[in-house]
């Protein structure tokens, strides 16, 4: 549902037209800073903005966001896998598939939220303006197998933290960082949590109580319904 | 903006912490203060002393789960909503008598086996909220705590056992406009 | 030779030569001290490596993880009624102000709106989640800076607001009260009455806390011009809620945004304070609890009638879309990025919570400290470590 | 000493039986003080109450917590200096049984009423310093070590205010023996204002010397205001850490019969110890009998502001503590000699 520069058409007529200029101004006025920086921008009007950087002008952005716009209050920093998890949600998975007997679903393909984006991982930041009451959410693409992206630390000073816990979340590399190490897990660690394709054990080893294993009339021949009453 | 602090001898802010504590213990020790000086401090204290006397928990509050099992027909929706995965249910198939004189008989899922882990259970309350039959109720028992870890899986036996702690319908503040869901079991005194 | 093996010996010795040696002129050895995992102070498992020479910190770092449930993950496996049974063990003593801003992003979402009488009684239970923690820190800081007596008064008259979130959700601690659209219940009989009594023992509990420690030359000097952080120094971090105002920065998430929570319907106060050290941090605090018995004073007197649940429908799917809902939690701000891709569950969840920034700073604020004061200064930034670790 | 009794056993014979009544005498007391004020009293200040399960209204809970550090393992640290980790309870335990020597409860209900009286106290007091060091620096724990090293620097630190009020009560009773103080104080010539009904107890003289005497006692205990070696949000219970079993009995009992010792000394230096005012006129052959409750009830008021302080006020940092002993206290103290000598000549 990536849109194009105008809010989404979707929207009603009425909402469409009233045009939240506070929030247009910020891309206005960060447009103007990073030239064509700003890929792509959302607005959910007189309710928040998402603005997609290029992935060069990510520093810039964080300066420019900051000093000139005026969002000195840091808010956070992550990443998002877009890419559809293979298990899906481990209840129908293969394991208890096999056991209701229809085949798995199709994977849905891979879609991206609000402001777009091509690649599978992507870095979004939220800062604030608390003079103003706005907050702004800006995203980057960092990549799809070695995602990779500059870092905030010189000028958000509180993003060191959320960049390593990304990081080791992750896999998204920051340029920059004054030291990249694990922050939740521990050191021998390997493997990013938070990726799609990350199993959740504890779903695997325990069998899913919701199959319903009701044993027929005694004396009928009838073969037990699989699924009754789901 | 806080405004300026009287300014005050250095030494009063200790002392009116010492008067804090001296009035409380006075407090404790003379709770009718100073119509009886004999102390009897167990009046006064705050804290109940647990095992000689108990405090009724609120009527809401989870304390376990009781199961009505004439309602439950085994449709499995708790345990699928089940966060923790901490029930587990068996039924077979058995022939009802027709509602009516001379209908069919139904075809009727009777439970075999209806098990609550509270090893795992969270005590969220999903599985009461989501059942279609009203057979889970809430009751504030809280006193089932075991030796062995093992023994906290409650069997269906145990579970209508608490059947008979689920209190009365409690009825709502002024101005609550709810439709009423959940209706209570029928008096607890009618024979099982 | 003792059963102290050669290879310990020589590891003990390494580990000695490994300090650094940190003051050249008085050849003293600098010496690592483990605060933590396992320490009082701590508010649950949080170990800080400290690099001493001799009382005083040469740089010290916060390890953490010890608690880390992985709620991010767990999020998108479960549908929206099993997260909200989940999320309200995050910051597990502010008992429902975790999962309203959950919740009221998924109604952002859908578009729904809950009736007044829901945003209603919601805005009081978060107010006295609220209470019930930052009472929980004002006892507590007593027993950090050593004052034994404050930590039983606190407890004492916060039994009365957990009774009556009891009375309400049925959990004193884990509500799982709040619902998309709505709440799951409505108020007991003679519930309003009693939640007057309990504001007026939350009041009562402030002032003792103001006589017995904010007035104590004592505390005053263990906390005044300890751990001061500068305005825009706190906004770097990331600091919100009471560390935040204490520094001087006049924001607070509940006058500031509209979230459908009625703020606007009750005159309240922003308390901040110019100072930015761990004595304003506590006297923010504990205005605020006064200003939030106040504020649920009035909201219980302007309870409007009504249902409690919006028309909802009963396989809750939410369509796609992202949202950013973020509130005034008793820790800070806390906020929930819920990415959906309407089907069951969120397809991502970031939950962004206040201990992880307020601790953030430690690394800048407990350079050249006393050990005492780390203990202070961890104290006064008041996190939970279910709210630091997720 | 006229011979108490008709029998007159000798020396040898009064020395073990000393020695037994010390014996006995030591652990009850702090087991007194242990129970009325950290069992009861700060439960009734925390509006709760206490013990309730030992015995009637929780009596017998001390013996239940003996009970309990007796069957626990004695363990000691592997990397422990083991000689000096076992004696160092041993070394603070006798610093505290040594200040009982002197304690006057009666006439002649003394143990040894040595001439250099309040002057040995105050050298016997210092020597509690010694154990803790010992148990700090042999337990092989950094905690350990930072409590220690603390404990030192606070004693010494208060031992100077103390030495220095009591030289203000020297100087008005003229003698530092504690016999002699207690004389002084009550004897048949004290009175002051002219009323001789409430004899010359030296806390209305010596008031500022009783203040800093009591601050010093607070340090000297290591009890709240000044609790850093043991400060159990920091570092975990100081040079007590690796310690358990017996061990800690004989720390705790250490830290009580030494608070009990001290009040008691506070007491007899500025209440008149185990006397009532000479004008009352009670027959001196009573005194045997009533002077030990006279003394126990001085020193209950004593301990009684000593533990309501502790439990209501928040600790200070040791560079604050430090300076509040240097810049205050002694200055204090020193100003209060110089004031009582003056008095002491021109009266």
């Amino acid at each position: 549902m990536s849109s194009s520069d105008t809010p989404d058409t979707d929207v009603t007529e009425a909402e469409a037209v009233e045009v939240d200029e506070l929030r247009e101004g910020v891309v206005a006025r960060l447009r103007e800073v990073l030239g064509d920086g700003v890929v792509e921008h959302h607005i959910v009007p007189n309710c928040d903005v998402w603005i997609r950087i290029r992935p060069d002008a990510w520093q810039a952005a964080a300066s420019s966001v900051r000093y000139t716009l005026g969002a000195r209050q840091f808010g956070f920093l992550s990443a998002i896998d877009w890419q559809p998890s293979p298990w899906r949600r481990y209840m129908d998975s293969e394991v208890d598939k096999a056991v209701h007997g229809d085949e798995p679903k199709p994977l849905p393909e891979m879609t991206t939220g609000y402001a777009g984006g091509e690649t599978r991982f992507q870095v979004f930041a939220r800062v604030a303006n608390i003079i103003e009451h706005w907050g702004v959410t800006l995203k980057v693409d960092a990549g799809d197998t070695d995602p990779a992206v500059d870092t905030w630390t010189k000028v958000y000073a509180g993003a060191d933290w959320h960049e390593r816990e990304t990081w080791e979340m992750f896999g998204v590399r920051f340029e920059g960082h004054p030291f990249l190490r694990n922050i939740y897990l521990p050191s021998g660690f390997e493997g990013n949590p938070l990726r799609k394709d990350y199993p959740l054990l504890s779903r695997f080893t325990k069998p899913w109580p919701g199959i319903v294993d009701v044993e027929p009339m005694p004396g009928t021949d009838e073969e037990p319904s699989s699924e009754e009453g789901a | 903006m806080p405004e300026l602090p009287t300014p005050k001898l250095p030494g009063s802010g200790l002392l009116k912490g010492l008067g804090v504590t001296m009035r409380t213990a006075l407090e404790t020790m003379f709770p009718d203060g100073l119509k009886n000086p004999v102390p009897q401090p167990t009046k006064g204290a705050a804290t109940v002393q647990y095992p000689h006397e108990k405090e009724t928990p609120a009527n809401r509050s989870r304390g376990v789960i009781a199961l009505h099992d004439e309602n439950c027909t085994a449709c499995m929706l708790c345990v699928r909503e089940c966060p923790d995965w901490c029930i587990y249910i068996e039924a077979h198939k058995t022939l009802a008598p027709p509602r009516r004189a001379g209908g069919k008989p139904r075809a009727v899922n009777a439970l075999d086996r209806f098990d609550i882990d509270y090893s795992l259970c969270m005590y969220c309350g999903i599985c009461v909220e989501v059942c279609p039959f009203e057979a889970l109720f809430w009751s504030p028992e809280y006193e089932y705590s075991e030796l062995k870890i093992a023994d906290l899986l409650h069997d269906k036996t145990r579970l209508v056992q608490w059947f008979d702690t689920v209190p009365e319908f409690e009825p709502y503040e002024s101005g609550a406009e709810i439709k009423v869901k959940k209706v209570p079991p029928p008096p607890k005194k009618a024979d099982q | 030779m003792t059963a102290v093996s050669d290879r310990q010996k020589l590891a003990y010795l390494a580990g000695q030569a490994a300090d650094a040696r940190v003051n050249v002129e008085l050849e003293t050895e600098g010496m690592v001290l483990n605060i933590g995992p396992q320490h009082p102070a701590t508010h649950g498992t949080l170990r800080i490596v400290a690099r001493l020479d001799g009382e005083q910190v040469v740089q010290a770092e916060p390890i953490m993880g010890y608690m880390h449930r992985g709620y991010e993950k767990l999020t998108e496996v479960r549908t929206y009624a099993q997260i909200t049974a989940l999320i309200n063990r995050i910051d597990w003593v502010g008992s429902f102000a975790n999962e309203v801003p959950f919740i009221l992003a998924a109604e952002r979402l859908m578009g729904i709106e809950a009736p007044p009488r829901a945003q209603w009684i919601r805005t009081i239970l978060f107010e006295m989640g609220r209470m019930a923690n930052i009472i929980l820190f004002l006892g507590d800081m007593g027993i950090q800076v050593g004052a034994l007596t404050p930590m039983f008064y606190a407890f004492r008259d916060r039994e009365f607001i957990l009774n009556q979130i009891e009375a309400v959700t049925g959990g004193r601690f884990h509500p799982n009260f709040d619902r998309i659209g709505g709440l799951k219940d409505d108020l007991p009989k003679g519930w309003i009455e009693d939640s007057h009594t309990a504001m007026a023992k939350v009041r009562e509990i402030c002032d003792i806390m103001e006589d017995v420690l904010l007035g104590a030359e004592i505390f005053e000097a263990r906390t005044r011009g300890v751990g001061v952080i500068p305005p825009d120094v706190a906004m770097q971090f990331g600091l919100s809620g009471a560390n935040a105002r204490a520094s001087g920065i006049d924001w607070d998430l509940r006058r500031d945004t509209d979230v459908g929570l009625p703020y606007g319907q009750v005159d309240w106060k922003v308390w901040t304070h110019p100072d930015g050290d761990s004595f304003a941090r506590y006297w923010v605090r504990l205005q605020e609890t006064r200003e939030a018995s106040l504020i649920v004073d009035q909201l219980l007197d302007t309870i409007p009638s009504g249902p409690v649940m919006a028309k909802v429908p009963r396989i809750i799917k939410v369509p796609e879309g992202e949202a950013y809902v973020a509130t005034e939690n008793p820790l800070g701000e806390m906020g929930f990025y819920v990415v959906s891709k309407g089907d069951l569950n969120p397809f991502r969840v970031k939950i962004k919570t206040a201990s992880f920034n307020n601790l953030s700073i430690t690394p800048w604020l407990l350079r050249g400290v006393y050990v005492p004061d780390i203990i202070t200064i961890l104290g006064s930034l008041y996190f939970i470590l279910g709210d630091l670790d997720r | 000493m006229t011979p108490l009794l008709a029998l007159d056993p000798a020396y040898w014979q009064v020395t073990t039986l000393k020695g037994i009544l010390a014996l006995v005498v030591v652990p009850t007391t702090a087991a007194i003080i242990a129970f009325v004020f950290l069992f009861k009293f700060v439960s009734f200040m925390h509006n709760r109450l206490g013990p309730m399960e030992a015995g009637p209204h929780g009596s017998l809970q001390l013996l239940a917590e003996a009970g309990r550090f007796l069957q626990k393992e004695d363990l000691a640290p592997e990397q422990a200096d083991k000689r000096i980790f076992r004696w160092a309870p041993i070394v603070v335990m006798v610093a505290t049984f040594l200040i009982y020597v002197v304690i006057p409860a009666g006439p002649n209900a003394v143990i040894e009423d040595l001439p250099g009286g309040i002057y040995y106290v105050l050298a016997i007091a210092s020597l509690s310093v010694l154990g803790i060091l010992m148990a700090g620096w042999a337990s092989a724990n950094k905690y350990a070590l930072l409590g220690a090293l603390r404990a030192a620097g606070q004693l010494i630190a208060y031992e100077l205010p103390m030495v220095l009020a009591v030289l203000g009560v020297v100087i008005q009773a003229g003698t530092i023996n504690m016999q002699g103080i207690v004389a002084a104080q009550m004897g048949d010539g004290a009175e002051i204002f002219g009323l001789p009904i409430i004899g010359n107890p030296y806390i209305l003289t010596q008031f500022v010397g009783m203040l800093i005497f009591i601050t010093a006692i607070q340090a000297e205990l290591s009890q709240t205001p000044f609790d850093m070696p043991v400060a159990e949000s920091e570092i975990v219970g100081g040079y007590m850490v690796e310690y358990t079993g017996t061990r800690f009995l004989l720390f705790f009992l250490a830290e009580f019969s030494s608070a009990f010792a001290f009040a008691a000394i506070a007491a007899t230096l500025f209440l008149g110890g185990w006397a009532l005012p000479h004008a009352w006129g009670i027959p001196y052959g009573a005194m045997h009998v009533l002077g030990p409750f006279v003394l126990l009830a001085k020193t209950m008021a004593f301990a009684l502001i000593i533990f309501w302080v502790r439990f209501t006020f928040p600790r200070l940092r040791e560079d604050q503590l430090q300076k509040f002993a240097w810049k205050v206290l002694i200055p204090v103290a020193l100003a209060n000699i110089m004031l009582t000598a003056v008095l002491k000549v021109v009266f």
